[in-house]
């Protein structure tokens, strides 16, 4: 398993490779990729702050990993989550979740994203021509992460 | 009791700091007492920290409920609803 | 739109990229790698041979991320299965889907890669020390297509 | 009327031929129709398209149930339930 958290963008393929490589067993791997998107649109270049809370951040995707492990059968999985200054089109995250079925794999990916997005501490600031401003939380990844149920 | 307080994002800018360490009165035993505690200093405190304001509070880098105990140390943030991914 | 039908290897991130690099609409990208799995467990390598219907299977698939694409919001998506002989650990099929936000990515993702399980003309045989035989098809195949209703 | 007909894995093999072009007779009008007339040459051939027995068939490159209609000229690919991905 591995977790990061870092200014540097990744290697998606070296990534997935990571997870099956070594593991015969492994007959599928889900990924996600998340993106910085130009909401703007064209009218001029924004980019985006990433702040996060060094040390909960690592422990609250690690306990959402856990968590995944519990419901689906995860043979392995990678979460990596970049902070600091991204422009549109630069990758933000990637979720990556090796199993045996593609079913558990899908669906613990996506169980990951839901849950980091409501419960691992970053936050984004948006920096557009018009100026700064904090993005806010939106309220239909609250509804993603709690059709999981408990 | 010495708690430890950070804040982060919208709210580390509205509260002018990022972390504070301060000495609690006796009274403040749980989160919600010390949310009280801290809506005292009015003005931004009192109003970013309003029952009914969307903000999430952490201690000990788990993510708890209003009624949660504190202790002696503990790390106690607060933040806005988070927005990664 | 890619879909393609090799013998080569094919290069996960270079396909992903692809996805998002030219358009900054895109802020999420659902994908999925299907790996040839050592079933006999160490137990004397097996080798895995893939053959396909020239025509109808591109036919086929792009016919299936068209089906996607009238349910969800699609930006773009690659389907690439190999043919030909396969090891384990081997990459088989990716499938990558492109696209605003990450449900309509995952669900169409996942709905791509069940219909292709159960609708696209592949077949595989397999051989191990024991000899060869035709790989069976999967009833939970079936009813992982049959869940999307139609 | 003249059809094509493509075989397919385990199919093309217990058949042992990919494919071939007969002339049908004027009888043979739908894909069920083809297929009873396959079946007439027994052996693998009834044993492998009896009705009940799990296989696929293609008209022109589509799938399609055994009332579909054949014209003259049409690919028609018979072959197991398919197992890629």
């Amino acid at each position: 398993m591995k977790i990061a958290v870092q200014t540097e963008a990744f290697d998606l393929n070296a990534e997935v490779v990571a997870l099956y490589q070594a593991n015969p067993k492994v007959g599928a791997v889900a990924s996600f990729l998340g993106l910085v998107r130009d909401i703007n649109e064209g009218q001029g270049v924004s980019t985006l702050s990433l702040e996060h809370y060094p040390g909960m951040t690592e422990k609250a995707l690690a306990q959402i990993v856990e968590d995944a492990r519990q419901r689906w059968e995860v043979l392995d999985a990678s979460v990596i989550h970049r902070v600091g200054a991204l422009r549109p089109t630069d990758p933000i995250v990637l979720v990556a979740v090796a199993s045996v079925h593609r079913g558990d794999a899908f669906a613990a990916c996506e169980f990951i994203m839901d849950y980091l997005k409501t419960r691992a501490p970053f936050w984004k600031k948006e920096a557009t021509p018009e100026g700064e401003h904090w993005v806010d939380a939106r309220e239909s990844d609250d509804h993603a992460a709690a059709r999981w149920g408990r | 009791m010495k708690v430890r307080l950070l804040y982060f994002a919208r709210l580390r800018e509205v509260f002018a700091t990022a972390q504070e360490t301060p000495e609690t009165p006796a009274n403040v035993q749980t989160l919600a007492d010390l949310l009280d505690w801290l809506r005292q200093r009015g003005g931004v405190w009192a109003e970013e920290l309003a029952v009914g304001r969307a903000y999430r509070v952490a201690v000990n880098q788990d993510l708890v409920e209003r009624d949660a105990a504190l202790h002696e140390n503990d790390e106690v943030a607060i933040f806005p609803p988070v927005t990664g991914g």
